[in-house]
């Protein structure tokens, strides 16, 4: 467990995260994707506090600003989903190809 | 040696038992909870001996197939009825008949028996397989139109349809009954389901056949206060109070006032958990069973004519689980003397 | 690690485990039998052997494709947690099992997996009335849950840490249940909602033909049953009665002696209460119980200024 | 547990649980059924929260764990609610653009990766006897209290955001019954709504306009 083998585990996850929600028809699942991408970026932040910032307070706070914006992202983005459902009963990226209305 | 300690341990528990109350059972086989020797559970799995108690033709018979091959092995069945020669459904051919007022001796021999390995376990009815082949249609294989719906296995998949959210969500057919815990006897739902709320529901009651009823096989006459408390004894179970439901049993086997009894449930929050449950005609679940829980209110029975379709009607949109204390509340209007089919349309 | 040899953890878990469970059995049957109006009877003490050996004697159930391995895994993961729970409780002034210096957000933690537990085990099954039973615990199990985080955090005020061991040491004198009155009923309805039990046994009720166990026999059933149980006995004696704080008896027996207190007013709870409808629960915890644990926290807050 | 030179243990553990992070993130896009996909990526989340303990992150890796555990049982929920095929039990496929996204994240990953083996970091290894909670607590509370605060503040918005955005009675919503919300309309040019949108007067609710069932 050194900082370049957490680093290669947090791309991965990255990497993971962008291919499914680039790939994914469903909005929810792009929303998953994004999730799996945020993780990612957590252990890369996570590691870069442990083991190269000499465990600095600020990166604690950087991890625990991501997981807001994880819960913001998941919360907002379920709320669209709903709304978009209600209104054009789509749940697929590709019915939602306009922004009118 | 192991295994068989374990095995005379097991055979000593009170025994497990999942009643299927046919034709002619009423409530009355709710009081064996009174019993110490047995326990009756909700679900034929948690079950060592299925409890067949009245008659089963036709489809009641088919439906009893069905459960007694839920119960986990080693399992046994025992059929408590005053009429065995006409039909006797595939799943009792090797149940041992109780033709007398108590089956709690049989229940406890057949269970001792089948976990000591002294007999054989009930040997499975029906074949285990799927009830149809998988039929694949569409780019993918799959069941129906768009990328939903259809019926793969001989049976309806989820589809959409509006629900009472305005969200459109997937709907789901299906068929309960007739021995759910506080269903009356024989009594069917067909039911369409948009997560736990009913979008379509109907009621029906199975033929169950003509014939003595187990009352009459004891010999007895309830009078109308012990029917009354064999009812309480399954809403109460329905309920979540399993203990109540056993001291509610023993006053009914006892021909008890049961004052404290009655004094217990109106303080266990029952009534207010099912006020507001299955209106109608200006009464609630609660307020039956209130009226019930009253020695001067209505006598069971009073009101054999509960109209089914309206009872269905009034019940779309509620939950899953409201409709099942719905249906137990009207079990007691209904009456629950020797012919349960006083639920009619 | 409080210095436990790492062969000796598991070892003590697994005791703790087992006679908690056994001791939550026992006295769940006799208030059962206590509110039946049937005798006590030394019986009680064999019984919970006696359908153990039962349930393990009958063979596990299949349903027509079921996801195996999360229908496996449930029961087991709900035991584990309980396990844990355990683990966590201090049983002296020097020792728990697992003393972590973030013991009381792990058990925030174990209580949210708990809820993923019980919604797995209803819907692997691939069956209708568990996974409707499966849905409505997790309306409620998301309800509780809020309750439980302001709850827990308004015991970690007055102790300025997060660990059980302080929690534990700052009652000292004054037990919580004494200074934050509001704590352990809301905490206790947490248990039962943990545990789905009696009021909250929305999980394994039987208006659904036994909720997320219908489909379930043989030892998986086994295994819930207990973790069930062992649900119930975990934590409230640390938090709110003060823990293994008392006089003349040692540390670990006033840690029993309080839990199975608990257990008895749990159980009670359970025989003689029934269940409440989901959506009445969930309107009661939204409107009524949450700003109660908003009101334990402020008190926490201010009792601590 | 962590400290300039971790144990074999530690090293062991890490591995088990970066393969098993990794493996079941890219399961989530695999799975036919969306409770599975969600559980999934649970895993992926717990799995990632036992690493940041390894790494000393004790009130962290908690957080993560915790919080994930409640956001992937509400997620399940919608997956269910929203996504065809819940169960999995029809095969179908659900993506579009395959080539471009493994690219992308072949790529990502690529450069990801080259900067983590071949960039230059600072060795600064935590001290494995900090008070690692104390300090984010005084961090989070001292000298960041605007950014947590600001924290705050942007969920409290979220929250009134999506029920504003979710509830039934939204902004094109009618007050005075249980009429529902109008759908905004699909050709703004043309001014006219989809047929079956609009409810019609004899009581053929469409989704959106439907009244109570009971």
């Amino acid at each position: 467990m050194t900082l370049t083998t957490v680093l290669v585990v947090a791309a991965a996850l990255v990497g993971l995260g962008l291919w499914g929600a680039l790939a994914q028809q469903s909005i929810v699942m792009l929303l998953m994707g994004i999730e799996l991408m945020i993780n990612g970026v957590l252990l890369a932040a996570g590691g870069l506090w442990a083991l190269a910032a000499g465990g600095d307070p600020k990166g604690q706070l950087l991890v625990v600003v991501a997981m807001a914006v994880m819960a913001v992202e998941m919360a907002i983005g379920f709320a669209i989903v709903v709304a978009v459902y209600r209104a054009r009963q789509v749940d697929l990226t590709d019915g939602l190809d306009s922004m009118a209305g | 040696m192991a295994i068989g300690i374990l095995r005379r341990w097991a055979a000593s528990a009170p025994v497990p038992v999942f009643i299927a109350r046919g034709g002619g059972a009423g409530w009355r086989p709710v009081e064996l909870a009174a019993d110490p020797r047995v326990r009756l559970v909700p679900s034929p799995r948690h079950a060592s001996v299925l409890l067949a108690a009245g008659r089963f033709p036709g489809p009641m018979g088919e439906a009893l197939d069905r459960v007694h091959d839920q119960l986990p092995a080693p399992r046994a069945a025992v059929w408590w009825t005053a009429d065995a020669d006409a039909g006797r459904p595939a799943a009792l051919q090797g149940a041992s008949v109780v033709p007398g007022p108590d089956p709690v001796d049989r229940i406890v021999a057949a269970h001792r028996a089948t976990v000591l390995g002294d007999a054989p376990s009930s040997p499975d009815v029906g074949a285990d397989v799927p009830p149809n082949e998988f039929v694949g249609l569409g780019d993918n294989g799959h069941g129906g139109e768009g990328m939903m719906g259809g019926v793969p296995y001989g049976r309806p998949m989820a589809m959409t349809a509006d629900d009472r959210d305005g969200l459109a969500l997937d709907r789901l057919s299906v068929t309960l009954g007739p021995f759910l815990p506080g269903f009356t006897n024989g009594l069917q739902a067909t039911v369409a389901l948009q997560g736990g709320i009913v979008q379509e529901l109907s009621l029906d009651v199975l033929d169950l056949g003509e014939g003595r009823s187990l009352d009459d096989l004891a010999g007895e006459a309830p009078t109308p206060w012990r029917t009354r408390l064999r009812w309480l004894s399954e809403a109460l179970r329905v309920g979540g109070l399993d203990a109540l439901a056993v001291r509610t049993a023993r006053a009914a086997r006892q021909g008890d006032e049961a004052t404290s009894t009655v004094a217990l449930v109106r303080r266990s929050g029952l009534l207010r958990s099912w006020s507001g449950i299955g209106a109608l005609d200006g009464l609630d679940a609660a307020s039956r069973l209130a009226g019930a829980l009253d020695p001067s209110g209505p006598a069971p029975g009073g009101q054999a004519d509960v109209p089914l379709d309206r009872l269905a009607a009034s019940l779309v949109g509620s939950d899953w689980a409201d409709v099942v204390v719905a249906i137990c509340s009207f079990g007691f209007v209904a009456g629950e003397n020797a012919h349960p089919r006083a639920v009619h349309r | 690690m409080s210095g436990l040899a790492v062969w000796a953890a598991p070892l003590l878990v697994a005791v703790l485990l087992a006679g908690g469970v056994y001791a939550a059995a026992v006295i769940d049957l006799a208030t059962g039998r206590s509110v039946a109006g049937t005798g006590l009877g030394p019986s009680a003490l064999l019984q919970p052997f006696r359908r153990a050996a039962l349930t393990v004697v009958q063979r596990p159930s299949a349903t027509e494709r079921p996801d195996v391995v999360m229908w496996l895994l449930a029961p087991a993961l709900y035991l584990g947690l309980a396990a844990a729970g355990l683990a966590l409780v201090p049983l002296s002034p020097t020792f728990a099992i697992a003393d972590v210096q973030a013991g009381i957000v792990v058990w925030g933690t174990i209580e949210s997996l708990v809820i993923v537990a019980i919604f797995l085990h209803g819907w692997s099954a691939n069956s209708l009335q568990p996974l409707l039973a499966a849905y409505r615990f997790l309306a409620v199990g998301v309800s509780y849950l809020l309750l439980s985080m302001f709850v827990l955090i308004a015991a970690a005020i007055p102790a300025e840490s997060l660990a059980t061991g302080q929690i534990v040491v700052s009652q000292h004198g004054l037990w919580n249940v004494v200074r934050q009155p509001l704590g352990l009923p809301l905490f206790l309805i947490v248990a039962l909602g943990s545990a789905t039990w009696g009021p909250l046994n929305v999980a394994d009720g039987t208006d659904l033909a036994g909720g997320t166990t219908a489909e379930v026999s043989g030892m998986p059933l086994l295994m819930w049953r207990a973790a069930r149980l062992a649900m119930l006995t975990s934590f409230a004696a640390t938090v709110f009665l003060g823990g293994w704080q008392g006089p003349w008896l040692p540390g670990p027996l006033w840690v029993a002696v309080k839990t199975l207190l608990v257990l008895v007013v749990l159980a009670a709870a359970g025989h003689r209460f029934a269940r409440v409808p989901t959506e009445r629960f969930v309107t009661i915890c939204w409107v009524v119980l949450l700003p109660l644990s908003f009101v334990d926290l402020a008190v926490a807050g201010v009792g601590a200024l | 547990m962590s400290g300039a030179q971790p144990s074999l243990v530690v090293h062991g553990a890490f591995w088990v649980f970066a393969l098993v992070a990794v493996v079941s993130g890219w399961r989530v896009f695999r799975t036919d059924s969306m409770v599975r996909a969600t559980f999934l990526l649970l895993a992926s989340f717990l799995n990632v929260g036992a690493i940041l303990l390894l790494l000393g992150g004790a009130y962290l890796g908690i957080a993560l764990l915790f919080m994930m555990t409640v956001e992937m049982t509400v997620m399940a929920v919608f997956m269910v609610a929203f996504m065809m095929n819940p169960a999995g039990l029809n095969p179908m496929s659900m993506v579009h653009q395959p080539r471009v996204a493994a690219v992308a994240g072949w790529a990502v990953f690529a450069g990801g990766a080259a900067v983590a083996v071949w960039g230059r970091f600072p060795r600064r290894p935590l001290d494995p006897a900090a008070d690692v909670i104390g300090a984010l607590g005084t961090e989070l509370m001292g000298r960041s209290m605007l950014i947590f605060e600001t924290a705050g503040v942007a969920l409290v918005a979220t929250m009134i955001g999506s029920v504003v955005l979710s509830s039934r009675r939204s902004r094109f919503g009618d007050e005075a019954g249980d009429i529902g919300s109008l759908p905004p309309m699909l050709d703004s040019a043309a001014g006219t709504y989809p047929p079956g949108v609009v409810s019609e007067p004899a009581g053929a609710g469409h989704h959106g306009s439907h009244g109570d069932h009971s």
